[in-house]
């Protein structure tokens, strides 16, 4: 019995790995396991690499281990792609399809040809419900329960294959006999609540709606589609403005517009839409229109890996864009988080009227979890915008100077408060001026008025004892691999971890947590280390600083983290 | 030359004097929002970057002077998310033609009922004078207004027509700012027209386009009459039809006519409503 | 007699103020004056606010003093909106053509009405030869020749405009005998060389043709659609590619195409085509494309004020764009630099393959100087791309890791040598790749080629003794107010100064000038400190450090800039 | 399936088996080249980002895979420096006629003697299903293609058309990748036209659109022929009459048939050369 195990499965596009992997997830799931479980493709629609690697637990959901507990393979030749992300280790348990090639592959000691697709073929005629007769062995490996109707998926199309497919289940049940693995076996999860089984793009959605988005634009991309698609549903009976933009400039100025009517609006893409956002995010800066950008990194230049994690987006986030135009960057680092900072960053846009820029990654957005729902029925403050009142009639000024510098905004629609804006240089009226004076205060009140964002600390997490003086900051996905390892390697005591949620402005508590050490190490996935520089663009550093930042494509193993780490610790 | 309006705000537009886009303006604000009764704050008028794009902050209703080239995303944004609102995108012949053109078919298929003006002055007017995508094209020695670059222009209506046909839904129209009442007609037909509609308005730049180019278009103007024939420039050999704005396969006929030839004044299509 | 004289010149858009300060900056340039003068001008087309600053000198071309020895102003009202650009001394000699206002102008006591318009009219009829009125004037006080023949604009419209107003010439000549300002005079250049004439952005363009460019896309913007011009009219008869695009989108897009065929292809703009060039420059950057983009910096952020100069797309150049795709970034000072930097540019970018951002601004690129035109005739080393030789044959790699990881490039069209490109991430032939190893090397290939560029001492300039412990960085124009409040304040021995042209990647030179600091200032116009926070990232700066940054709209005065250097100084 | 060809490179195709853009490939390297007799260096294959925009690395020629909506630009560029090459860009309904719209126009007027064939599978494909701005719509209940949003398409041929009334310049062809033989002929003419060439492949994305969609196209085609009567679908109230691609009216006429009701195969519109 254990609490921890973690399963592999690689096959090609129609081999039904993704449906296997949601299967054992969701059945999971359903009797209260947490689990986590990234997918890998590759440029194929059809007949490509598909991988996943399920990491169930029985405490709380977080990231693998570098090699696998069991692993399923329906196919050698797509499994050579796959390696890098589903390594087999000497204790690795593997279930295979069909003979290996001759070279290449070294089988770890306990490897096992299992006629999959020819049980299928025998007991349904064709090779398609081999991924079942697997999920039928694995259920019986892992001690699961017979069937998903206990769980939260009980209607959906997911039962009705099973259903379908009993037989073959039950063929892949029957397995086990030959099977006895033991030690394989789950403990019972730590609480036996549902869990629900969501992926960061899933979580997103899932906040805007919560926080009251009424208006999503947006243009087919990957990682971010899910995105889309999720709002696309929510939004299209009526609740809002839906629309599948002609691309990426047209869906944020299209939110723009939406926004000037006072409906919460958003758009989700991931690096060359963002690119083509630029000069629209500009103009919301200089505007000082509400609206939330996620993003969903994916590896860069150009079109580079799309399928694959990086996190080189963050400079753009932070300085693109001509002008001096100031921005808010969010990061979150779990599902969780991608739900709870959409609604900030709805939060943080209407309240500051600023564009604000939701950094996620594809590793983040497509990884589907098992967690706890409670945050998704949790009370969280919801902003409006600050509009004026009606002391306000013929004297309205949009843009007026306050105290906080946030200036009441009206509605376009709104009754007495009738004004006219532009992305000009402009006056508290709204109107164009070409003075060097109106031009600096305007800068000046768009930057000051994000200064009190410094301060909120419940954006910056802080993992492990005060006292040490030894940190990492990371941020995004990244940041599970850096705490998974610290703890692997016993290293809480020693090292401290910080995770900013919110990057810029640069919160005062992740200046005093760098202001705290002797040592720093910066983890992040880009190769130019850019929060790094962005780090010591604003703070002075420990001299004693180091980075450990690569490109994308593949996720941070433990192995490749525990150098730097065991350094620093040192 | 500017009638009084409660309309207008007390800003004092930047504009060359004797320019087109003094007309427009006296139409939205003495003509237009006056007998549709709007009250500003239920109108929301956006525009690009240009000479003309100036005008949100000349009328008192809600403005927003965007991006070039944008105005009919952030239009249709704000007519999406407020339906109640009169929105009216406003911009330049670059803004729809150039750098916008790629938004135009898709506003039209999605049918949003936003109201296009185009001031189309045959030119890049703010940056000082550049060929715009409808700048005239005449072959060397045929006419007196030569692009300085050798392409024939775009054609904005016939554009406008053809992108309808799938929709059949559209309401497009041909004004010119020599005419103000017809051209204020006009534009209130086309915020009444429940979906997407698009005005090219003539009116060639008097300070980048050489003064002759305004007078004959002036000059040569035809308007559109429902159920009179249409005139045809010399040059066609078709023979002329009654005009029936409600007949797309009519209207890409007549959005053939080359504008300097024959400036057709009138609705040229007007498709069915939502 | 003196060595130095500023004329300011004010007036409304048909006045010919322009006209009136071009023809007297040519006629002292054809005597071997040097000069400089920027031009103010707000959104109106006709009618507008019109204005010059014309500074004469008789041994350089430097930025003038705050304030201007000569005013001649045509119309109150518009000077109202220029008074921050050409305040009146106490000093100054004013001579207007109407009557001020009673409240608002505090007129110095050396004030003339001189009647332009009066005797305009009287002598042809009309008010329109005003400005030649005034010319005359200001030619007879300067002791001035006679006429243009002389100068190198003999043939054009500007001498044939004065040969028909020769009336309005000798009638302003001759209002000089009532007003006798003998300290106002020149004293004779330093040498009576022909100065040539030119703003930064003619500069750029001829650069461009000097250093082979055979492509040219652009889109009209403010203020940089005179680079566009001009390279329409030397590109237009079969030397080259010319196209007016429709946007900028498609200007950088059309580059591209052009510079894999082996043209050196370039495009220009201002911040918000820039923006919009991102996704393209990502794929020039990543595909390693040469390109040479020149970006005239105006007024953010959105539209902003276009028609006046800030240092606020430093960011956006260094940092621009979605997935770690590195360029090179380059800041002309005076035009002298635009001319040679864009050579450079172009050197830079065929050598390394990659984009090349050659930062103006709108100061730079429409001031015109008169300076020595030695510059424009100086022998250039002009790069050629590296292309493949014969052993290729058949094996050809198109991204092959060299030893300095530039690969050599054929043309297509280059027989023998075919290859695929893409912006997906690649292997050394150009083949789309998945894998993390290659990403990691790629970005490695992209990112190391560009590391010699830091040894480029010549691209640093250093002013000012070495053994200094105070000093200044600036970049672009706003370089030429730096240096010259230095000497006005007769700092030269106390402070050192550099301007590093080449910005990114941060070249060595500059490094060690700020390693060598005990107290550094770093100037720059523009909100939220872009250059100091770049240094900042890369460089451990003197705990000492301070920053003078403000947004733009109005050129850095003496008076402003002599605080914080004072201090410095202390 | 797949002809030999030294225009091939070694490369193996992403594509989903029975693809369209393998009939594209094979039509390409095994007709179009070799028939063109072009030596592969001197032709230069741009595409954006989509399926079949993945076609540049398995063509023995020049390529670059450049950016999504943009290939017609690197393609123009590249034409007008090196004249000398065949320039040739390929890309999805989503790369030429939602997010590179507006360069299409543009691309028309300027008549760069480049060819554009439009890979149009009515989806977005590569991005796995969404709707492109071809997706058929038919009203609820009218039909089995429904997109999954309610607008009508954009016509790619009829917008092809009308852009190049004012030039009467271009080429402009449909065909589709269920007769490869008549496709190949059909680029070869293409790229023979001294002009800007447009060609709009129909090819029902086999994985993401029904696979009756297909079916339907392919039985409804209807081969254009010089000087022979044109097919009208059964709804068209116009009378037949005789196909002359010469003809930008009669062009313009034919481009108004429903693609799904009538698909003309063949050359709607070939203009005068430059
Ligand atoms: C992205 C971008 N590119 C270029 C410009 C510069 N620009 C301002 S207005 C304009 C075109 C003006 O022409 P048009 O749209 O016809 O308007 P007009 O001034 O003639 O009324 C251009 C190119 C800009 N503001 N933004
Ligand atoms: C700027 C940008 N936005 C979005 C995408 C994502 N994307 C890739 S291909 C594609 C559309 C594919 O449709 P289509 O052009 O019809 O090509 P197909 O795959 O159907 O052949 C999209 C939206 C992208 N690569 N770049
Ligand atoms: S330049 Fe032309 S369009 Fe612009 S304000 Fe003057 S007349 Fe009007
Ligand atoms: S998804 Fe469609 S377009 Fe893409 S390769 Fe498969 S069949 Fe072809
Ligand atoms: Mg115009
Ligand atoms: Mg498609």
């Amino acid at each position: 019995m254990r609490d921890r195990l973690t399963i592999g499965i690689a096959g090609a596009g129609g081999d039904g790995v993704v449906v296997l992997g949601s299967l054992l997830q969701r059945l999971a799931a359903s009797q209260g396991y947490f689990s986590q479980m990234p997918r890998y493709y590759g440029p194929q629609i059809r007949g490509g690499a598909s991988g996943v690697k399920l990491s169930l637990d029985t405490t709380r959901a977080s990231v693998s281990g570098d090699t696998v507990d069991i692993m399923v393979c329906f196919n050698w030749e797509k499994y050579a792609e796959l390696e890098q992300e589903l390594p087999l280790g000497i204790n690795t348990v593997l279930f295979y399809d069909n003979a290996p090639p001759k070279k290449g592959i070294n089988l770890p000691e306990r490897s096992f040809q299992v006629g999959f697709s020819e049980i299928s073929k025998e007991l349904t005629g064709t090779t398609a419900a081999k991924n079942i007769v697997a999920l039928g062995l694995l259920e019986r490996i892992l001690a699961l329960p017979e069937n998903l109707s206990k769980g939260a998926t009980a209607q959906d199309h997911a039962s009705a294959l099973l259903e379908r497919n009993g037989l073959a289940l039950n063929a892949g049940k029957r397995l086990l006999l030959e099977f006895p693995f033991a030690e394989l076996k789950l403990s019972p999860p730590w609480d036996a609540s549902v869990k629900v089984v969501l992926h960061g793009n899933a979580a997103v959605a899932q906040g805007a709606i919560r926080s009251g988005c009424r208006a999503f634009f947006g243009y087919p991309i990957t990682p971010a589609s899910e995105i889309m698609q999720e709002m696309q549903e929510r939004l299209n009976h009526g609740n809002g403005a839906f629309l599948q933009a002609e691309d990426e400039i047209a869906a944020v100025g299209l939110a723009l517009g939406a926004s000037l009517t006072g409906a919460k609006s958003m758009t989700a893409t991931t690096g060359p839409g963002l690119d083509l956002m630029t000069e629209m995010i500009g103009l919301a800066s200089g505007a000082e229109i509400p609206v939330v950008i996620v993003d969903v990194q994916r590896c860069g230049p150009a079109t580079g890996i799309p399928s694959k994690s990086e996190q080189s987006d963050l400079n753009h986030a932070i300085y693109g864009g001509h002008g001096d135009a100031p921005r808010v960057v969010i990061a979150a680092y779990d599902v969780e988080g991608c739900y709870r900072l959409l609604i900030e960053s709805f939060n943080i846009s209407e309240y500051y009227q600023t564009p604000v820029i939701l950094l996620s990654d594809q590793w983040l957005g497509q990884t589907t979890v098992a967690i706890d729902g409670n945050f998704l029925t949790r009370d969280y403050s919801v902003c409006q915008r600050r509009r004026p009142g009606g002391e306000y009639q013929e004297q309205y000024r949009r843009y007026e100077l306050t105290e906080d510098s946030i200036s009441p905004m009206a509605f376009a629609g709104d009754e007495g408060l009738v004004y006219q804006a532009t992305g000009l240089t402009h006056n508290e009226k709204g109107r164009p001026s070409f003075d060097f004076a109106t031009q600096q205060r305007m800068h000046e009140k768009r930057w000051q008025k994000l200064a009190p964002l410094r301060g909120k600390d419940e954006l910056v997490e802080v993992f492990g004892t005060e006292e040490a003086r030894r940190g990492i900051v990371a941020f995004g996905s990244s940041a599970q691999f850096v705490l998974k390892t610290v703890e692997d390697l016993g290293l809480q005591h020693r090292l401290k971890v910080c995770i900013p949620e919110l990057i810029h402005p640069l919160p005062d508590k992740l200046a005093s947590f760098v202001g705290s050490l002797e040592k720093l190490l910066v983890v992040e996935m880009n190769y130019s280390a850019q929060l790094h520089h962005y780090l010591r663009s604003q703070l002075d550093l420990p001299s004693d600083t180091e980075t450990y930042a690569r490109a994308g494509g593949l996720a941070f193993t433990r192995k490749e983290l525990s150098g730097p780490m065991t350094k620093l610790a040192r | 030359m500017m009638k009084e309006s409660s309309y207008r705000t007390g800003v004092t537009p930047v504009w060359c004097p004797g320019c087109g886009s003094f007309a427009l303006l006296n139409a939205l604000t003495g003509i237009v929002l006056p007998n549709l009764g709007t009250p500003g704050h239920q109108v929301f008028i956006v525009s690009g970057i240009g000479c003309s794009s100036r005008i949100p902050a000349y009328i008192n209703a809600y403005g927003f002077n965007s991006l070039h080239g944008r105005a009919v995303l952030i239009a249709q944004g704000a007519k999406l998310a407020n339906p109640d609102l009169t929105v009216v995108a406003i911009g330049g012949d670059g803004d729809f033609f150039s750098i916008g053109a790629g938004h135009l078919p898709h506003a039209v298929r999605r049918n949003v009922n936003i109201t296009c003006i185009m001031v189309n002055n045959f030119v890049y007017a703010l940056t000082k004078g550049q060929t715009s995508p409808t700048t005239p094209y005449l072959r060397r020695g045929e006419g007196p207004f030569l692009s300085l670059q050798f392409y024939p222009p775009v054609d904005p209506v016939l554009d406008m027509v053809s992108y309808s046909v799938s929709t059949g839904a559209s309401f497009i129209a041909q004004g010119i700012t020599a005419d103000v009442p017809h051209l204020g007609w006009l534009i209130q037909e086309a915020i009444k027209h429940r979906g997407f509609s698009f005005i090219n308005v003539l009116t060639p730049c008097v300070t980048f386009e050489p003064p002759q180019f305004f007078k004959t278009i002036r000059e040569k103007a035809s308007y559109l009459k429902e159920g009179e024939p249409v005139e045809l420039p010399d040059s066609s050999r078709e023979q002329p039809w009654l005009h029936d704005s409600g007949n797309i396969t009519l209207a890409l006929k007549l959005a053939q006519t080359p504008v300097l030839e024959k400036p057709h004044i009138g609705i040229i299509f007007r498709g069915k409503e939502s």
